[in-house]
């Protein structure tokens, strides 16, 4: 399968490192004890609870709401009783206010009934996916329905599915084109419809060739209507996955910097988030539950495992078999832009797609040195910066001075520090310029 | 306006005290300041024929300076000698000396001009220019000090620039009545240190040393190392005798090239025997012309 | 603007305090042009002494007489004047050495330092005080380039006053001007650090 | 206790020490075949340097109470660079004031590795030409034919020097260069093999550039600046070089001096060279033109290194004029 | 600032073309040159009698300064048209003075003569490049330094700075080389070239500020400052006693001028990107600032030793 479809600047090729779970059908976790359901689950206003302690709940009962701004609600992943509504270990921001639910193990899970969405006009469908809860499951958890709702002066004429899964180690997306590929293909006429629009492509890389071949035999199988849903094979190239990258990878457009996707006419959805909108809007189900990745040299039983939301990652490491002793750094999300965390104690949120065990083989912990100018930070970098003087600025203590080499454009993908010889933590960097460019 | 007025009332006033330090200054040190350059250049001189030091100049020895112009009119070019006339010991004032390009005798014009006066060249032109007249113009070119003892020629003393690797290379050479190389004084020069700048070294000066004519005519820069006892013999390390003795070895080799200064090199020993060719070419003219027109001069 | 400085103190704050070339870093170009030799420094650093003597005592002298307006063209015209007297006069009397200066001499003129003590010194003291001042700028630059020119010439030429002490020229790049840049340079930096190890006992002691 | 640094949590395998050994390992083959034709001497020589230009780095670290990083290999890298620059009959006293200047004044005053403007290793060769202007100039050696690479360090090296054939031809001419290596076309063999008297790094073309290539298929270097330096040397030389207009030996340029060494080593240095392409191929277009001007026009019969001192000071204001190309700007441009 | 740049190049321009102009006569020669070390070549408008013009006889050529020395012509060579003459010398010529040579019947023309000199648009070309790179004043001459360190820190500054520092040299040189050449000479009035140098110098920036704080009040805002800074530049007072001492006529005058300013507007500007990266680094504490700028500015020396010796034309 041989592609040529990828971004043209910038750009690295870390060991994939996904044959560890690549293979490995998705699990279904059993219910843990307890979870811990944070309130800020994503990008905008944290909810608010709308249940009391000690009330019990249903699976997919709503337990908390947005009040203002930004946001989705948050559901009850299990039955169960709530046992505190208290603060909880958070992956970034140390803790967090959080539900706690107990779960009732032995309650009967709940059916999903299927419903007859091409009924509902697309305002419907778009309540729907907001009533479910529903944000991009891939990356910064943005609330799907605002994304769905391009601003009127910028029409939309492609959806683009995400697919690229660049990031390595995670298997998630892969493994969910692969088994529930014609759940996907119909999430993405929902999505369709919803945006009133024709095209979509989905975008996969071409070391997944099942879920290739997967994805192309649910497009043809689900043919018949009027839209124009296509599958293309991408180079395998780091970061494929980020929006602005898939979107000139496929379409060859170039969003403008601080804009939007709508911008040039495009919307982009991970493949995993358009089985979420499947669920909801095709089966009432809310998002409650997803599949996340745990690999890592550091795990005794890697897996494609679907865990409820607030499943603590402790409860996932015992299903697991337990970790290694050779664990040197636990990575919630991509080796490439996930956050290393200090704990086990921490749950599951709406956008954790893997949980990596990394052993100190896979890591480096070389101590950063003096900047050689090798260049190879531009040569990385696919928003054509200059990572090397932003962080020669940031070291010399004059981070104010950095927003001339367009550091809010950064996404920090991490291609710079990756390739960077001198081990120069160039994601720090940056978020510090960004941090003090900003307060001045 | 009133203001206006002070400002220029003042200012006036300082230029005028101004000049009027700078003028008395002028005055003041221009003569010391030609007498010290004379003195300067006599004492090279007198070191390159050999009384260096503390030694006694001999009352017998005359210094003759001989100025080269070149002359255009109407009908085209020549050249002309300010030279001194009359016998030694007298003076008989100086005669301007013009001669075809062929080498034939043009004429003979005396020019008034006091011994002081003449060694200035703003001074000299303008006498020249009053004696010859207004359709001539001169351009002087060079100067020659010729030196006698008793009235016998000894030596001659000749100042030129040529290039050299890096700007103009001023010398002065000494010369015997025989054309044949009596010394060599480095005079300016802007050569790198540590390379260009060793041809002011004895060592690499002092090898033009005793050069006959002959060889002058000829020489040409050999890129080889300098054996070690000419270097010392030419560095003046060994005694006197001996050191002639390894001169006279050498008289007739080429000139050892300075170490990573070719081109310098080359510059200088071509600028010599530029220098000695046409001075030995015009003097034999001037000297056949000053002998057919009688021409007497202290030299 | 009265000081009430004494003139030991005028002279020692040109040598150490306010160094026109390591501590105010005016006049550079000599410092590293013709510091080749301790001699070269002797006489440079002379010249500015008299012109900056001869300025400052002669602004000191008629600064009622000059209009505000036109100030700085009087200092112009003064300097030009002093310099024009110390360039013949050594034209005439030491040709040989004015001859290795080339046109340092002349540009004397153009040196920040002198005119900005008239403007800040000269135009509002007293005679004396100008005269010790000057005394003291010009000391200042003179053992500036003495020190300099120390090290450049026994570097770069094994040689002292012209004297051959070290018997070899250990590194001829010195006396090279580019040289003069980094002797500079290093010096300056060299004279920080041992002010500021300096204070820090100071600081220690205290 | 798990380390937390901040993402990304991979790294590529490359590293500074690794990048700057491996040049060095480049520099290996190259200076073997020294050996054998300059003799054992060379050996001694690039030993002092790599080993003084270490020193003082670590002299320098540990008084400026920074980590010592000696291991990195920059410094030995600056210390084969400058050996390989010099001529193989100077003295070994003469690479030991080259490293003080290389790498105290060179590097360490200006902040250490990646401050720098000039590259160290030629900054020391032009100090060390200024101070040792004979030594510099006429150390050159005669190939050995006998093989006996301990003769001349027995012998001592004064009696033998020879001159560059750049040196011949530019002093004394074509015909001279002619009749001491022989015709162009019966030289290039010889020079590309390695058997001409010059600096010590200069020998072989073949293994430098055959280092050079590794290094690109390492993807250490690009082909950019390389190619840009010597395609500008060829073709300047070709249209000036020569006695008229467009009879130059553009062969015999890239082959004599210093050409392929600046070329794939010293212009190449990450610190004082360009980042982006087009300022590297310009910077290297300018190395080759400076270099054809100094050969041609003037003082130095090799011009590779200054063309590149030359040029260094320059690499921050070619980054400064030719920017990586953004992404996108935002629209309606920087505000 | 663009806008002045593209004044000073186009005021250079019309310098250069009319120099151009000035070629040989019209007639049987049309063009001379030196060939290699020991040639001149000789360009006829017709093609001439290869008899006449292999005749070694026909030519008799001296150096301009040595009208009564006649060189030897060893051979003459004709091209296989008949255009172009090349003579070869026994000795090599010293390119550097004008040759004259005459031809005698050669193409039916009696007597003719001409001189063959190197170009003098490359002398003045070489004037301007010897004073910008060669002998630049800042790094190889070391003048200017007060000026060079204190405005070197900035890009935008050391833009400004250069380019009032070149405009300023150019006038205050041209003023000044008029006042050498009518006054100060004829009336033997040398000694008083540092205060008329000086002199002229500061009207010129009093000039240029008034002209320009009336003309243009923005470029005035952002050029002003440098004004003042300009007569404290030893290169300004350099300048024309360089002028004076060589005895340049108007044209070199103006390259020299030209040169000298543009020169240190090139160090300025190369000194000033340096040091914006300068001032990231880490610099040992004692050494920041003034030190290490002198440190940089020695490696520039340095490096600037690779134009020595460089001689274009």
């Amino acid at each position: 399968m041989v592609s040529t479809l990828t971004f043209p600047k910038g750009g690295v090729h870390p060991p994939e490192s996904k044959g560890l779970t690549e293979q490995l059908p998705i699990q279904v976790m059993p219910l843990p004890a307890e979870l811990h359901l944070i309130l800020g689950q994503h990008i905008g206003a944290p909810c608010t609870p709308t249940v009391a302690k000690k009330a019990a709940v249903g699976e997919g009962d709503l337990v908390a709401d947005v009040s203002k701004g930004l946001g989705v609600p948050l559901h009850a992943p299990a039955a169960g009783s709530i046992k505190a509504i208290a603060t909880a270990a958070h992956p970034i921001r140390v803790t967090t206010p959080s539900i706690t639910l107990a779960v009732d193990r032995e309650a009967q899970p709940r059916q999903w009934t299927a419903d007859q969405w091409q009924q509902l006009t697309a305002q419907e469908l778009l309540q729907k996916v907001h009533d479910a809860g529903i944000v991009g499951i891939g990356g910064a958890g943005f609330p799907t329905h605002v994304k769905l709702k391009p601003p009127a002066d910028t029409p939309v004429d492609t959806l683009l599915l995400n697919g690229a899964e660049c990031e390595p180690y995670i298997t998630a997306d892969h493994r969910s084109m692969v088994e529930k590929a014609e759940e996907i293909v119909e999430g993405a006429k929902i999505l369709l419809k919803i945006l009133g629009i024709k095209t979509c492509v989905v975008g996969i890389e071409n070391n997944k060739p099942d879920a290739i071949a997967a994805m192309t035999a649910a497009v043809r199988a689900a043919g018949g209507d009027d839209s124009d849903i296509s599958v293309v094979t991408l180079q395998v190239k780091y970061p494929q996955g980020s929006e602005k990258q898939l979107i000139q990878a496929i379409t060859g457009r170039k969003v403008p910097a601080m804009a939007l996707p709508s911008a040039v006419g495009v919307v982009v959805h991970n493949v995993s988030t358009t089985r979420a909108v499947y669920e909801a809007v095709a089966l009432g189900k809310p998002l409650i539950e997803k599949v996340v990745t745990i690999s890592g040299r550091g795990i005794v039983k890697p897996a494609n495992l679907l865990v409820k939301i607030g499943t603590k990652v402790s409860d996932i490491v015992e299903y697991c078999g337990g970790i290694s002793d050779e664990v040197a750094k636990v990575v919630l999300g991509g080796p490439m832009m996930g956050f290393a965390v200090s704990t086990l104690d921490i749950p599951v949120t709406k956008t954790t797609s893997a949980v990596l065990f990394l052993t100190k083989e896979e890591i480096d912990t070389t101590p950063l040195s003096s900047c050689i100018r090798c260049g190879w930070c531009l040569d990385a970098c696919p928003m054509g910066l200059e990572p090397k003087e932003i962080g020669l600025y940031v070291e010399a203590n004059r981070p104010e001075n950095t927003e001339q080499f367009g550091v809010f454009e950064c996404f920090e993908c991490g291609s710079c520090a990756y390739v960077c010889p001198a081990k120069r933590p160039l994601v720090q960097f940056v978020r510090l310029a960004k941090m003090k460019a900003k307060r001045s | 306006m009133k203001n206006f007025l002070t400002i220029i009332f003042r200012l006036t006033a300082s230029c005028l005290v101004a000049g009027l330090i700078m003028g008395t200054t002028f005055v003041l040190t221009n003569k010391a300041k030609k007498a010290n350059e004379h003195a300067r250049e006599q004492k090279v001189v007198f070191a390159l024929l050999g009384y260096s030091g503390g030694q006694e100049i001999p009352e017998s020895m005359g210094m003759h300076e001989l100025y080269r112009y070149v002359v255009t009119d109407g009908e085209g070019q020549s050249i002309g000698y300010l030279l001194p006339v009359g016998e030694h010991g007298q003076d008989g004032g100086f005669s301007f000396v013009r001669i075809g390009l062929d080498g034939s005798f043009l004429n003979q014009t005396s020019v008034p001009v006091s011994e002081e006066n003449v060694r200035d060249q703003g001074e000299r032109d303008k006498a020249i220019q009053a004696a010859l007249g207004g359709d001539k113009t001169i351009r002087f070119t060079d100067q020659t000090i010729v030196v006698t003892d008793h009235g016998q020629r000894t030596a001659y003393l000749l100042s030129g620039k040529f290039p050299g690797f890096k700007t103009n290379i001023a010398i002065i050479l000494a010369l015997d009545p025989e054309y044949s190389v009596i010394g060599l004084e480095v005079m300016e020069h802007e050569e790198d240190p540590g390379l260009g700048a060793e041809i002011e070294q004895d060592y690499f000066k002092n090898q033009f040393k005793y050069k006959p004519f002959e060889k002058i005519k000829s020489i040409e820069v050999a890129k080889k190392p300098m054996p070690d006892e000419y270097f010392a013999a030419l560095e003046g390390n060994v005694d006197e005798a001996a050191a002639d003795d390894i001169m006279q070895q050498y008289r007739d080799q080429d000139i050892y090239a300075l170490t990573g200064a070719t081109i310098s090199s080359v510059a200088v020993s071509s600028g010599v025997k530029g220098m000695t060719r046409k001075f030995a070419y015009r003097l034999d003219l001037l000297d056949n012309v000053l002998e057919q027109q009688q021409i007497a001069v202290p030299f | 603007m009265s000081n009430d400085k004494t003139s030991l103190q005028l002279v020692t704050n040109g040598i150490l305090k306010e160094n026109p070339i390591f501590k105010l870093a005016l006049s550079m170009c000599p410092a590293v042009g013709i510091s080749t030799t301790v001699m070269n420094g002797i006489m440079l650093g002379l010249a500015v002494l008299f012109v900056q003597v001869f300025s400052s005592v002669t602004i000191s002298l008629i600064k009622d007489f000059i209009h505000p307006r036109i100030r700085i063209p009087t200092y112009t015209l003064t300097i030009a004047t002093w310099v024009t007297v110390i360039d013949l006069t050594l034209a005439a009397f030491f040709p040989v050495a004015y001859a290795k200066m080339g046109i340092f001499v002349k540009i004397i003129v153009a040196f920040a330092i002198i005119t900005m003590r008239l403007e800040m010194f000269a135009c509002k003291e007293t005679v004396s005080d100008s005269f010790w001042d000057g005394i003291g700028m010009g000391m200042g630059f003179l053992l500036g380039m003495v020190t300099i020119g120390f090290v450049r010439e026994l570097l770069g030429s094994g040689a002292i006053m012209g004297y051959d002490v070290l018997g070899f020229k250990p590194l001829l790049f010195f006396i090279l001007p580019s040289a003069g840049f980094f002797v500079v340079g290093l010096m300056m930096g060299f004279f920080n650090w041992i002010e500021t190890r300096y204070a820090q006992r100071k600081r220690g002691n205290a | 206790m798990w380390n937390v640094s901040v993402s990304p949590h991979v790294r590529s395998p490359e590293s500074v020490g690794k990048i700057m050994w491996t040049v060095v390992a480049c520099l290996v083959p190259p200076l073997v075949l020294s050996i054998f034709v300059f003799g054992i001497q060379v050996l001694l020589i690039t030993a002092v340097s790599v080993i003084s230009c270490m020193a003082v780095e670590a002299i320098c670290q540990k008084a400026l109470n920074k980590p010592v990083t000696v291991s990195d290999g920059s410094a030995a890298l600056t210390g084969m660079l400058m050996a390989f620059v010099i001529p193989p009959g100077v003295s070994f006293l003469i690479p030991v004031l080259g490293a003080v200047m290389a790498i105290f004044i060179g590097k360490h005053l200006l902040g250490g590795i990646g401050y720098n403007f000039f590259n160290p290793a030629l900054l020391g060769r032009a100090f060390l030409l200024a101070t040792f202007p004979v030594a510099m100039t006429s150390a050159w050696l005669p190939p050995l034919t006998d093989g006996a690479i301990f003769s001349y360090l027995a012998s001592g090296v004064d009696a033998v020097s020879t001159a560059t054939p750049l040196a011949v031809m530019k002093e004394q001419g074509m015909a001279a260069f002619r009749e001491a290596f022989g015709t162009p076309s019966e030289v290039y063999g010889s020079f590309f093999l390695g058997w001409r008297p010059g600096c010590i790094g200069e020998t072989s073309g073949l293994l430098l550039v055959l280092g050079g290539l590794y290094l690109m298929y390492r993807r250490y270097i690009t082909w950019h600046i390389p190619v840009s330096v010597l395609g500008t040397i060829a073709l300047l030389t070709w249209m000036f070089g020569g006695e008229t207009l467009f009879t130059g030996d553009p062969l015999l340029a890239v082959l004599t001096g210093g050409a392929l060494l600046g070329a794939f080593f010293m212009a190449t240095d990450y610190v004082t060279s360009p980042t982006t392409r087009t300022a590297q191929l310009i910077f290297g277009a300018g190395i080759g033109a400076l270099t054809v001007l100094i050969r041609i026009k003037g003082g130095y019969p090799e011009g590779v290194c200054y063309a590149i001192l030359l040029m260094n000071p320059l690499s921050p204001v070619l980054d400064g004029w030719f920017k990586p190309k953004r992404f996108a700007p935002p629209a309606g441009g920087e505000k | 600032m663009k806008r002045l740049i593209r004044l000073i190049l186009c005021a250079a321009l019309p310098v250069f073309f009319g120099l151009t102009g000035a070629g040989q006569a019209a007639g049987l020669v049309a063009a001379t040159e030196f060939g290699a070390d020991n040639e001149i070549i000789v360009q006829f408008n017709t093609p001439v009698d290869p008899a006449e013009a292999t005749d070694t006889q026909s030519y008799t050529v001296y150096e301009e300064t040595d009208p009564d020395i006649r060189l030897t012509v060893s051979e003459v060579s004709l091209s296989t048209d008949g255009r172009q003459a090349t003579l070869s010398f026994a000795e090599p010529l010293n390119t550097s003075v004008a040759h004259v040579v005459t031809l005698h019947d050669v193409g039916g023309v009696a007597e003719t003569s001409f001189s063959v000199s190197k170009s003098y648009l490359g002398y003045l070309f070489s004037i301007l490049i010897s004073a910008l790179l060669i002998n630049n004043f800042v790094f190889t001459k070391y003048l200017g330094l007060c000026v060079f360190f204190g405005t070197s820190k900035r890009k935008q500054t050391a833009k400004g700075m250069g380019v009032v520092f070149t405009i300023v040299i150019v006038v205050a040189v041209s003023m000044s080389w008029v006042l050498f050449q009518y006054v100060l000479k004829p009336f033997n009035l040398d000694y008083l070239q540092i205060v008329i140098f000086i002199g002229l110098t500061s009207l010129t920036v009093q000039a240029v500020d008034t002209v320009l704080r009336k003309v243009n009040p923005i470029l005035f805002k952002s050029f002003g400052v440098y004004l003042v800074l300009v007569i404290a530049n030893c290169v300004i007072i350099a300048v024309p006693l360089l002028m004076a001492s060589n005895e340049y006529n108007y044209f070199e005058t103006f390259m020299l001028s030209l040169g000298a300013g543009g020169g240190f507007l090139l160090a300025l500007y190369l000194m000033s990107s340096v040091s914006e990266r300068l001032e990231l680094a880490r610099v040992p504490a004692s050494f920041k600032g003034l030190p290490i700028a002198f440190i940089v500015a020695g490696q520039f020396a340095m490096a600037f030793l690779g134009f020595s010796g460089l001689q274009l034309f």
